[in-house]
C-alpha cells in the first residue's frame, strides 16, 4: 500500500527450463546411444561385434564393398523397390483423385481399407500373399516381391498425396475454368503443379519402405536375396563389424531419402 | 429473354439433394441485368446469392429454368465456354504462378501470340498499380494487391460481365472502404457489367445501380438503393436492410397511396407506396429512426405526424448518437448526428407521412 | 432468342461415376484378395496352403490351439508387449508434453528426431541395439526385446498424444488458472480429460506394433520365441494351413485393435 | 497507487525476446480503473491491449512496473492468487463438462459445499437464461448462449473484477449488438467493474463510462467517449476513432485556447483544448465530417466558420449520406441524416470553432 516510484529493475520472468534439458538429453540417449554403438563399432578394429574401441579402421567398410553377394543383393534391392514404388505410386495417384473428387457410397471406409494394409501385421500379410500367390500358380520370384511391397507401398504414397489434395483449394480449379481453360489444361497448369511435391515425397517414402521391408519379403522371395535379407542371413552364420558397416550405410541412405522427401514436402507449403 | 439484357436468368432453380429431402438452394429466381449496370445480390448467407452467382458463372447447372448471357441460352454450358468472369472470395490466384503469369493466364489458355500476352499484362499491370511486382508471387502480396491482381486477370480477355463474390469479405475494415471506391470508379470507367455478391447492406448500397435482396433461396424485392431502403415491399426486406421502428396498427381511413392507421389510440398518417390499403386490416408501419425529428418545441401543423416523448436513453456510437424515446405509441428509436451541444429530456418527435411506410402483414 | 417460357421438365444434373465404382473394386480387389484367400485357406480341408476349396474344415484352427509352443510364443508376446507398451507410452506422454509446453532450442529437431527409429530401417535397429546391448554385457532377453520395441513404440505412442494436445487450446488453460485451479488441479481437471483418449490409441498402437514385430525381435531375443517369430519358423520347416489359422486370428485381433484405437480417438473429437 | 483504483498499473512494460531484438508488448502502461467502472482498452491488434488485460489477469508477469488489483500488489502473483476473472474471446468452455458443471467450476475448486454449489448454479442459470440447459454441453449451444455460460461462470465467484478480452468478436453482426446491451445491462446490474478489450470502436464508444486508447504498446489518450472522439489529444487518436477532414494550416492568432489559422489562403478559426498554440506553428485541423452543416443559402455570421462549397459526389449508406464537396480549401467530407429530399449541387457549408480542434504536427 505504499505509493512507491515505478521501479527501474527490470525483473527475470523467463523461467529456465533445466530440468527439462536433462530429460532432452535422456530421451535422446535413450533413442539414440545404439546408433552411435552401431556407428563406432562399424570403425572399431576389432573382430567381434562390440565395444570397447581399439582403434580406427576402415577394413570393414572395404570387406562390405569388396562383398559379391552383398553387391547382388543391393541391385535386386534397388529393382524391387523402383518398381513397387512405381506402381504404388501410379494406383496411390488414382487412389487419391478417386476419394479427393467424388463423393460416393463408402468414401470413408474405402480410405480406411486404403490403409489396412500398413496397419497389418506383416507376417499376416506375408503369409497371405504367399498362399494367394501360390493359389494363382504363381512361381515365387522377384516379381511376387514386388507386388507384395506395392500393396503396402499404395497407402504410403496415397498419404501425402491426398493430403496435398485435401488442401488444394477447389476455387482454383474454378478460376481455371472460369478463365477458359478446359479439364486437361486444368490438371496439367494447376492441380498438377500443386500436387506435384506430395507425389515425389510420397513415391520417396514408398522406396524406402520397400527397400528396408523384410518380413514379407521372406515369405514371397524365390531364390534371391535382397539386402535387409542377406545382412539378416549373415547374423546366423558369421556375426561380424562387416555387418555394422553395411548397417551404417543403409542407415545413411534410409535417413538421407526421408530428410529429402521432407524437405521435398516444405518446400511447395509454409 | 428480354431484348438487351446482358445477364437473363428465367426462373431458375438449384436443387441439392439432402438425407432430410430437397433444398432449393436457388428457386424461381428471375433477374435481368442490363449492359453497364453494377448490380448487387444481397442476403445473409443461404440465401442463395452465391448459388445464383455460380449458375452464372456455369459452376452449377440448374434444374429448372434458363441462363442467357449476351442474348445467347448457356444454361448447360462450362464455365469455359461463357464470356464472364469471376472474381473469387478468396481470390483464387495459383500460388506457383508469378503475378505477371496469373494475369497471362486467360490469354495463355486462348493462345494468344507472346508478344500480344507481354503488352497486355505491362498495360494491365500499370492499370492496377502492380509495376514492378510482375514477378512476385501471390503469396508475397498484401490483400489488397492480390484482390487487385485478381481483378487485372479477370478482366484481361475483355469479359462481357465480372462476377464477384464477396470480394471486399478477406481483407481489413480499414482498407475495405478504400478498395470499394477503386471498385466503384474501375467499373464506372470500364462500363462493364458488374455482378456483385454480398451480405454488407452497406456495401451493397454504396456501390449499386440496382439491388435483388435474396433470401431462402428466392428473390424478395430489386431495386435502387434508395427504393429497397426508402420503400421496402415486405416486412422482411424493411427488417434486412437498416434498421426501422416498427409499429403495428389498424388501417382506419385510405386515400389512394395514403392512409390513417391507429396505433395504440394514436392516429398515424402513412404512406402505402403501389398499392390501396383495405380499412380495418392490419398492418406493420415502418419508419427509419433518422426520419424522426426531434425538437425542444413542438411545431405547428409542419409534419403529418407529432408526438411527444422524453428521452430514456442516449448511447452515443461516434457520428451518430442513438436514443430512445417514450412516447404515447411506445419506445421509439431516433438517430441523429452527434454533437457537442446537450439535448434536453422532453422531446417533440415529428415526421411526415412518406416516411412511415405502411407493410401489409 | 426466343422468348420460351419457364421450362418444367427437370434437368438432370448428377453424373454418375461408373468408371470410379469399377476402379474402387479393382484397388479393393488388389489389397483384400490375398487376405480373403488367406481366411479360405484357414478352413479348407487340404494339408496344402492353397487353393482350390476342397471342403470346410476347423481342424486347422484346433490345431493351433492345441500347439503347446505356439501357446508359450503367444504368451511371450503379450508379455513383451505389455511391458514396451507401457515404457513407449510413459516415455511418450512425458516427451509430448515437453513438446508441447516449452519452447527451447533444437525443438524442432527434437521432435524429427523422436520419430526417426520408425523411420529407420528395422535391420538397421536391430543390428544397433544388439551391439548396444552386448557392448552393455547385457544377455539377449525378453527385456531386451522390450527395451527394443520401447524404442520403437516410443514415437508411435508420441503421435496420437502430440496431435490432441496441439489442438488443446491454451485458453482452456488459462481459464482453469483464471478461476482458482493450481497448476496439478489443472492438470487433473482440464488437461487430462482433453488428451485421455488420444493416450489409449497411443498405447494400443504400441502395443499392436510391439505384437507383431520380427525384425528387430529377431535381433534381440535370446532362447524365447514370439508368436510372429514361431509362425515364420515354421514355414522352413512345415508349412500347413495350421500357419493360416494363425495368421487369420492375429489378423482379426490387430483389425479389432486398430479399429478400437481408431474408435477411441474419434469419440473425443468431432 | 492511488487510493480507491480497484485496478492500478503503474509503469507497467512487457518485453518480448525476438531474433531482431526485445519487442514492447506494452510500454510504460499507466491506468487506474475506478471501482464500478465500464473500462475499455482499445486499440488494433499489436496494439498492447490484450497485453495490458493479460498482465492484470496474471497470465504475463512484466519486466517494469507494478500491478495493484483493490489495493494489493499482485505483480508476481499467479491467477488462481488474482481475484479477478476474465471472459475469454473464445470462452474457454470446458468441452468435457456440462454446462452446470462449467458453472460450478470455480466453486468446486475453492471446495464449496455440495449444497451451496447447486443452489448458485440454479441462480446463476435463472439469472443467465440458461435454464434447462445445465445438463449440455457446450459444442450443443449457439455462440451467444456461449458467452452466456462464459460470463455466469466467470461471475460466480463474485470477483471484484471482470475482464472481457473481446467477448463479442466471435459471434454473429446480427446477435452482436444485442448482446452488447446485455453486457452493458449487466455490468449496470451487478455494479461490477468491468475492464473490457476491443478493436471495434464503435463497441467501445457505445459501452465505456472511459475508454484508454492504445498504439504500439502505449496508452495514447484516457478519457470518456465524448473527450476521445470530439477533443482527441493526438493525429492518431483523431484518425483512428471516426472519420474526420484533415486540414493543414499555420497558426496566424493564438487566443488562450481558441486560434485562427490560414488553410491554403482562408482563415479558419478553431479550438485547441488545454494548450495555447504558437503563432507561426504548422498544425493540422480536424473537423468531423457530420459537425458540418450544410443550407443552400449563406447562413449570416451564425457559425465561426463559412465556406461556399459545390458538391461532387453522394453515397448512399442508408441511415447516412456521405457528400463529398467541393470547397476553396479543397474536398471535405460531410456526413448528413438519409432523407427522401433531393440536395441541389451549390451548397454552404458551416462550422463553429469548437468543432475545429487543432493538432500539434
Amino acid at each position: 500500500m505504499t505509493n512507491a516510484p515505478s521501479s527501474t529493475e527490470k525483473r527475470h520472468t523467463q523461467q529456465q527450463p533445466w530440468l527439462l534439458t536433462l530429460w532432452t538429453i535422456l530421451v535422446y540417449a535413450f533413442l539414440y546411444l545404439p546408433i552411435a554403438t552401431l556407428i563406432f563399432i562399424s570403425f572399431n578394429d576389432s573382430a567381434i561385434l562390440s565395444l570397447p574401441f581399439k582403434g580406427f579402421t576402415i577394413n570393414w567398410y572395404e570387406m562390405a564393398f569388396g562383398d559379391r553377394s552383398l553387391r547382388l543383393s543391393l541391385w535386386n534391392s534397388l529393382q524391387v523397390a523402383a518398381m513397387a514404388t512405381l506402381l504404388a505410386t501410379g494406383f496411390g495417384l488414382l487412389a487419391a483423385f478417386a476419394i479427393y473428387r467424388y463423393q460416393f457410397f463408402g468414401k470413408t471406409s474405402f480410405r480406411i481399407a486404403l490403409n489396412l494394409p500398413i496397419l497389418l501385421p506383416g507376417v499376416v500379410t506375408g503369409v497371405a500373399m504367399l498362399a494367394y500367390f501360390s493359389s494363382l500358380g504363381l512361381e515365387l520370384s522377384l516379381w511376387t516381391v514386388i507386388l507384395g511391397h506395392a500393396v503396402f507401398g499404395l497407402p504410403v504414397a496415397l498419404g501425402p498425396i491426398l493430403t496435398r489434395l485435401s488442401q488444394f483449394p477447389r476455387s482454383l480449379e474454378e478460376a481455371a475454368y472460369d478463365l477458359g481453360a478446359k479439364p486437361a489444361q486444368v490438371f496439367r497448369g494447376v492441380i498438377f503443379p500443386y500436387i506435384r511435391s506430395a507425389i515425389v515425397s510420397g513415391a520417396l517414402l514408398a522406396f524406402t519402405l520397400s527397400f528396408d521391408e523384410v518380413v514379407v519379403t521372406i515369405f514371397l522371395t524365390g531364390r534371391d536375396n535382397t539386402l535387409p535379407m542377406e545382412i539378416w542371413g549373415r547374423l546366423r552364420t558369421d556375426i561380424t563389424p562387416e555387418i555394422a558397416a553395411v548397417a551404417t550405410l543403409v542407415l545413411i541412405a534410409s535417413t538421407g531419402i526421408v530428410l529429402l522427401s521432407q524437405w521435398v514436402v516444405g518446400r511447395d507449403e509454409g | 429473354m428480354r431484348d438487351g439484357s446482358v445477364v437473363y436468368l428465367e426462373g431458375v432453380s438449384k436443387i441439392y439433394p439432402t438425407a432430410a429431402g430437397e433444398i432449393f438452394a436457388a428457386r424461381d429466381v428471375t433477374i435481368d441485368v442490363q449492359p453497364g449496370e453494377f448490380y448487387s445480390l444481397l442476403g445473409s448467407s443461404g440465401s442463395g446469392k452465391t448459388t445464383t452467382l455460380r449458375l452464372i458463372g456455369g459452376f452449377e447447372i440448374p434444374e429448372y429454368g434458363r441462363v442467357w448471357i449476351g442474348g445467347e441460352e448457356v444454361t448447360e454450358q462450362p464455365p469455359y465456354r461463357r464470356n464472364v468472369h469471376t472474381v473469387f472470395q478468396s481470390y483464387a490466384l495459383f500460388p506457383h504462378l508469378t503475378v505477371a503469369e496469373n494475369i497471362a493466364y486467360p490469354l495463355r489458355i486462348a493462345k494468344t501470340n507472346r508478344a500480344e500476352v507481354a503488352e497486355r499484362v505491362e498495360e494491365s499491370l500499370r492499370m492496377f498499380q502492380l509495376k514492378g511486382m510482375g514477378d512476385r508471387r501471390p503469396s508475397q502480396l498484401s490483400g489488397g494487391q492480390q484482390q487487385r491482381v485478381a481483378l487485372a486477370r479477370a478482366l484481361i480477355s475483355r469479359p462481357k460481365v465480372l462476377l464477384l463474390d464477396e470480394p471486399l469479405s478477406a481483407l481489413d475494415a480499414k482498407i475495405r472502404e478504400e478498395v470499394r471506391q477503386e471498385l466503384r470508379d474501375l467499373q464506372k470507367q470500364t462500363n462493364l457489367t458488374f455482378i456483385y455478391v454480398t451480405h454488407d447492406q452497406e456495401e451493397a448500397l454504396a456501390l449499386s445501380d440496382r439491388i435483388a435482396v435474396m433470401h431462402n433461396g428466392q428473390v424478395q424485392q430489386i431495386g435502387t438503393p434508395k427504393q429497397i431502403y426508402d420503400r421496402p415491399t415486405s416486412l422482411f426486406v424493411a427488417q434486412f436492410i437498416g434498421k426501422a421502428n416498427f409499429l403495428k396498427g389498424t388501417v382506419l381511413e385510405a386515400n389512394g397511396e395514403t392512409a390513417a392507421v391507429e396505433v395504440s389510440g394514436t392516429k398515424i398518417w402513412a404512406a402505402s407506396p403501389g398499392r390501396s390499403p383495405t380499412i380495418g386490416d392490419a398492418v406493420t408501419l415502418m419508419v427509419r429512426p433518422e426520419r424522426l425529428c426531434l425538437s425542444e418545441t413542438a411545431k405547428t401543423a409542419k409534419a403529418d405526424n407529432q408526438l411527444s416523448g422524453k428521452v430514456a436513453s442516449v448511447t452515443y456510437v461516434g457520428q451518430l448518437v442513438e436514443l430512445k424515446v417514450e412516447t404515447p405509441i411506445g419506445l421509439l428509436t431516433v438517430t441523429q448526428l452527434s454533437s457537442t451541444a446537450d439535448l434536453s429530456p422532453e422531446q417533440s418527435l415529428s415526421w411526415n407521412a412518406n416516411e412511415c411506410i405502411l407493410l401489409p402483414d
